[in-house]
């Protein structure tokens, strides 16, 4: 079994109002060292074992987890028990 | 004439665009679910609102992987008329039948109310019964109504007229103000607004009815040429 | 909590680890009774959810006896999911309220949106399709940060449920007061419609017939759900957390159409939600209702985590799941149509003629009990009760009218208290028109959805202004009721009837069990006065927060009402210059309760304003048949702030202007909350027939086009205001104390 | 400056409705070896440089970012530029 760890980041420049919005939630906490903040999507995908699963994964990114309009992606892969 | 409304697993403006046309315009249509979906028999599509699969993930994005989606792309072709409304839009979009991308409204709440939209293009399909610049009251219902493409797909869009609906007051954040948008051929029409909620005065106003009507002129027209 | 099977029967009786679920030394020694031995721990869990306040209404029961729950219209009263009300042309109406404040109060978003979830299922699961909810929601101050973010959160919630499943959110109410500071309450409404053939009931009849599981697999989410609602909220509710359970509104849209359409098919017998007490409520209900007994393997319950043990499964309150009775033999058509929707239905049980309940898990019987001792053994107590010293203090005091010199000033202050403020950054974020039949979106009295292919629409909203009730609860229970029917009227529709949604403290403490008493007799009288029997109802006690403080007794009034053609509805807003502005019913010096009380001195003393029920009776079927004739241009009732709230309230919406006259004490005539008053524009031309019709109307002015509220009294200028700023006040303040930051 | 990358995750035995969705999108994709999908949020906040970065990132975890009732989280801390 594999664990495939994948972020997924909104693009640089497509603007992010839920992580606008946790900024300034952060400052009127008073974190007002807070310079920016972007949210994106972490998900842990439980893969068994098979051949070409890093081509696997780019496949599943590209049809379905992400949208290449405004997303990127990328992941890590880990052994599981 | 004969409207397909395609009904996906969280779909749930189905049957308002079924009586839309049905009640509404007085044509035919038929709720076709997801699964069983032959789409080869019907003059247009309509993909309607509601949250698909929970709109989970993205919304439409589970939607626009399902099986149904190869015929949807095939009718596009064929230059048949493909409505995306809300969730439909969401849809088209994941499926890139249409350019661009949904993200939460700016202000990440969902919204529903009427809206004033601005008929930017009254020459497609879609829009033949209004005017230009005409002023129309639709009612909005969604929390991922902001649109956003980059500047060289947004200067295509303009150039090519596809800009069909804007805001008269952006609720959402919308690039530019859109609303709604079709594809370069024109026979695909997304917009977040629900033309189907205002087709009877006793719930609301009648201004979205034209546009089912205007669909119905245009198929008329190319039937009368071609007979 | 422990959960292994190997704490032995003995050890939970002589450890008490039943007090920990919630059993007290008496009724743990009548389950020993019933069963002739000691249960154990998988049955004590069945008991102690059984018997819970929420599932057995141990303390409450006395009390409902009272509600009148028949009349011609009832076809279904208290006792199965929601109770359901003849409509005419082989249609009824389904509704019911329930609350989800415990849940609320610990994961408010969740808790919240569960909440609908479940309201919805105790609608679907009687065969109705789900056509409207609504909402009626109880906040401390909006000013600590801890209320505001319960605030958002709950409100966030219900639309992300709601929205999503394509039930229009069409109306409800929020009232912010201290007493809800520790505490809030969340109540959610649903209204369904049926053909009267398709109703169905959760009974699981015929012996050997199957049972079947189908929706979201079991977790371990809220165990013993049903337990906490029926505890005070202490620091160890925070240890309770795990059980908060997820709502997927997705798997709860799919259910909804899938039951729709299963309720058809000839081989099902009996369906139910599985609610409060998840598994255990659903199928020993069913069994007893039917007299018959059941046999489940736990092997065969769905489920989402590892070696689950029985007693876990029993207990779970996982979300989006239903239980159904199926021929037998017939089990793969059930599943078929269920298929369709990627849903599985899947044989758990059969139904057997022992009258027993047994629960069978890795081929041991894990659990054998009497059917009955379950769903209907529970004790019921009959509580102590006491009238508390503030009452008689209050009834003493000498009557409160507050000295205002600033008339505009004071207007413009009470448009801008949270409850009478606009609550459309609320309801906004609702679909409030999905399924395209809502005629009356929120904003008017009572919300309007019209029936599809006939000429009738459906009334309906939730009142209950608890500050009277606290002040004096047995006219504070007619107050909610009447308040209800008053909005109904205005709308253009009769009453047909209520759910309740009981929200108190502890039942334990006397004056508590006072409130509720008194609460509930009021109502019920009423009830009767008004025709609206009680068809369905929810009750929630405990609901006090850290340190003991009860909050305001809040027995909330859902109410539903028949609109016998769509032309008669009417709205709150009126609409022509040059239209007769009446006050219906004569203004007191009531302010015992009041906005205007709680504004000027943080605090509600004194007496509640009075209602005479005989007198209310009259002027709502007056105004009604006034509605129906078509001689009312707009009809708005007069509640909390009173007429000069109640004028600004009615001009807003079209932007329009007044020019009216009042007499006699002007802080009274303004701001008093005297019942039983409406406030209603009439054309002109329509002046005879009105007054005519409608006995005690005085005509104060009328309606202007330039856009200026304008009152006056004695020939003196008492406020004068652009209607536009008032409205701007009056729409900003929710808003404005969502985002400040203090 | 640094950016700290937070991690959001469902605790164990939570729901994922969104994760259950997306696991059998991808079995109807064919992608017949996903034992399971969970998904969770993924943020990437940038701070100014201060003391007790670590507490403060806890803090803001624990008060806003993550939901303690439902969520875990976990987070690295990287220089940036
Ligand atoms: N929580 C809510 N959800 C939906 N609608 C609401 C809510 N709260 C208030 N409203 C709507 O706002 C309007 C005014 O509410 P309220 O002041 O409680 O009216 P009333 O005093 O006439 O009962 C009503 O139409 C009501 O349905
Ligand atoms: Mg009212």
């Amino acid at each position: 079994m594999r664990k495939v760890k994948i972020y997924i980041t909104l693009k640089e420049g497509v603007l992010d109002p839920q992580g606008k919005a946790v900024q300034n939630s952060l400052h009127s906490l008073e974190y007002n060292n807070v310079a920016d903040v972007r949210i994106g999507k972490y998900m842990e995908v439980m893969l068994e074992d098979s051949d070409n699963i890093e081509q696997q994964v780019d496949k599943m990114c590209d049809q379905l987890l992400a949208n290449p309009v405004i997303e990127d992606y990328s992941y890590t892969i880990e052994e599981a028990v | 004439m004969k409207f397909a409304v395609v009904v996906f697993p969280g779909s749930n403006c189905d049957r308002d665009m079924f009586y839309a046309i049905t009640e509404g315009l007085g044509e035919q249509a038929d709720l076709v679910w997801y699964q069983e979906a032959d789409l080869s028999d019907y003059d247009a599509i309509l993909l309607p609102g509601g949250f698909s699969y929970g709109d989970y993930l993205r919304s439409g994005a589970i939607a626009s992987t399902s099986g149904v989606i190869d015929q949807i792309r095939e009718a596009a072709e064929a230059g048949k008329p493909i409505l995306g409304v809300c969730n439909g839009f969401q849809v088209l979009l994941e499926m890139g039948l249409l350019p661009g991308a949904m993200l939460p409204n700016k202000h990440l709440k969902f919204m529903c109310h009427y809206e004033t939209l601005t008929v930017e293009n009254s020459d497609t399909m879609f829009t033949n019964h209004y005017s230009d610049q005409e002023e129309i009251d639709i009612p909005i219902a969604h929390g991922d109504g902001n649109y956003y493409c980059d500047e060289a797909t947004f200067k295509k869009l303009k150039a090519n007229n596809q800009i069909t609906f804007t805001y008269k007051n952006n609720p959402n954040g919308s690039v530019a103000d859109i609303a709604g948008i079709t594809n370069e051929q024109g026979n695909v029409l997304g917009m977040m607004p629900h033309p189907e909620r205002a087709v009877d005065s006793l719930v609301g106003t009648k201004d979205g009815l034209r546009l089912f009507q205007s669909i119905l002129t245009h198929w008329r027209d190319k039937h009368a040429i071609k007979a | 909590m422990p959960s292994k099977l190997e704490i032995s029967p003995e050890q939970i009786e002589q450890q008490q680890l039943y007090k920990e679920m919630g059993l007290s030394d008496e009724e743990f020694r009548s389950i020993t009774e019933i069963l002739g031995r000691r249960p154990n721990y998988t049955e004590t869990g069945l008991f102690s959810v059984m018997w819970s306040e929420h599932c057995s209404y141990k303390n409450s029961k006395p009390l409902l006896r009272k509600f009148p729950t028949e009349g011609p219209q009832v076809l279904q009263g208290p006792g199965e999911g929601a109770g359901i009300i003849d409509i005419g042309d082989e249609q009824a109406v389904v509704f019911k309220v329930e609350s989800h404040n415990h849940p609320s109060a610990v994961e408010p978003y969740q808790g919240a949106a569960t909440g609908v979830g479940g309201i919805l299922r105790d609608v679907f699961s009687m065969g109705a399709r789900p056509v409207a909810i609504l909402n009626s929601l109880r906040f401390g101050s909006l000013k600590q940060p801890r209320v505001k973010f319960l605030f958002e959160e709950v409100v966030h919630g219900i639309a992300g449920y709601g929205n999503c499943v394509g039930v229009p959110t069409v109306g409800g109410e929020v009232q912010f007061d201290n007493a809800y500071n520790g505490n809030p309450l969340v109540n959610a409404m649903c209204v369904g419609l049926i053909d009267h053939k398709d109703i169905q009931k959760g009974i699981a009849a015929g012996i050997g017939n199957t049972v079947m599981y189908v929706g979201a697999k079991t977790g371990r989410d809220g165990i013993h759900g049903a337990t906490f609602a029926s505890e005070e909220l202490t620091e160890e509710s925070a240890e309770k957390r795990p059980s908060v359970q997820v709502g997927d509104p997705f798997m709860e849209k799919l259910l909804i159409e899938a039951c729709l359409e299963v309720i058809h098919h000839e081989a099902l017998v009996g369906i139910q939600d599985m609610g409060a007490a998840g598994l255990t409520s659903s199928a020993s209900e069913m069994a007893s209702k039917a007299g018959t007994g059941m046999l489940m393997n736990m092997n065969l319950v769905p489920q989402r985590e590892k070696n689950m043990t029985a007693y876990e499964m029993m207990l779970s309150e996982s979300q989006e799941r239903m239980l159904l009775v199926v021929e037998k033999g017939r089990e793969e058509e059930i599943a078929e149509v269920f298929r369709k929707y990627d849903l599985e239905a899947v044989s758990v049980g059969e139904v057997t003629d022992d009258q027993r309940f047994r629960l069978e898990h890795h081929g041991e019987i894990v659990a054998d009990v009497p059917v009955d001792s379950l769903a209907e053994d529970a004790p019921v107590y009959h509580q102590p009760s006491k009238i508390p010293d503030y009452f008689q203090e209050y009834q003493e005091m000498e009557n409160y009218v507050p000295e205002i010199t600033d008339y505009k000033e004071t207007l413009k202050n009470l448009l801008q208290q949270p409850t009478i403020a606009s609550k459309e950054w609320v309801y906004d974020q609702y679909d409030s028109m999905v399924q395209t039949n809502t005629v009356v979106t929120p904003g008017s009295d009572a919300a309007v959805i019209r029936v599809r292919g006939t000429e009738k629409a459906l009334a309906m909203t939730t009142d209950c202004n608890s500050r009277y009730i606290y002040l004096d609860p047995e006219t504070g229970g007619k107050i909610a009721v009447a308040e209800a029917a008053r909005n109904i009227v205005c709308s253009g529709g009769r009453p047909l009837g209520i759910t309740d949604g009981l929200n108190f403290g502890s039942p334990e403490n006397p004056e508590i069990f006072w409130q509720m008493e008194k609460s509930v007799e009021g109502m019920s009288e009423a009830c009767r006065k008004l025709s609206a029997p009680v068809i369905s109802g929810n009750v929630s006690l405990y609901n006090e927060s850290f340190g003991g403080q009860a909050i305001y007794p809040t027995p909330v009034v859902g109410m539903v009402g028949l609109i016998e053609k769509t032309d008669h509805i009417t709205q709150s807003h009126m609409k022509n210059a040059d239209d007769l502005i009446y006050v219906i019913g004569e203004t007191k010096p009531e302010f015992g309760g009041s906005e205007l009380q709680g504004m000027l001195e943080d605090r509600h003393f004194g007496k509640a304003p009075q209602l005479d029920l005989e007198v209310e009776g009259i002027r709502q079927s007056q105004l009604l048949t006034a509605i129906q004739q078509g001689i009312i241009e707009s009809a708005h009732d007069l509640a909390e702030g009173g007429l000069a709230v109640a004028l600004a309230e009615s001009l807003f919406a079209n932007g329009l202007g007044c020019e009216v006259t009042i007499q006699g004490d002007r802080t009274s005539a303004l701001f008093s909350e005297t019942q039983s008053r409406f406030l209603v524009s009439v054309k002109p031309e329509n002046q005879k027939a009105f007054e005519q019709q409608i006995e005690d109307a005085t005509l104060l002015g009328k309606v202007t086009g330039d856009g200026v509220y304008h009152v006056q009294s004695e020939g003196e200028t008492v406020v004068e205001e652009q209607t536009q700023t008032l409205e701007q006040l009056w729409k900003g303040a929710i808003p404005c104390l969502v985002k400040s930051k203090d």
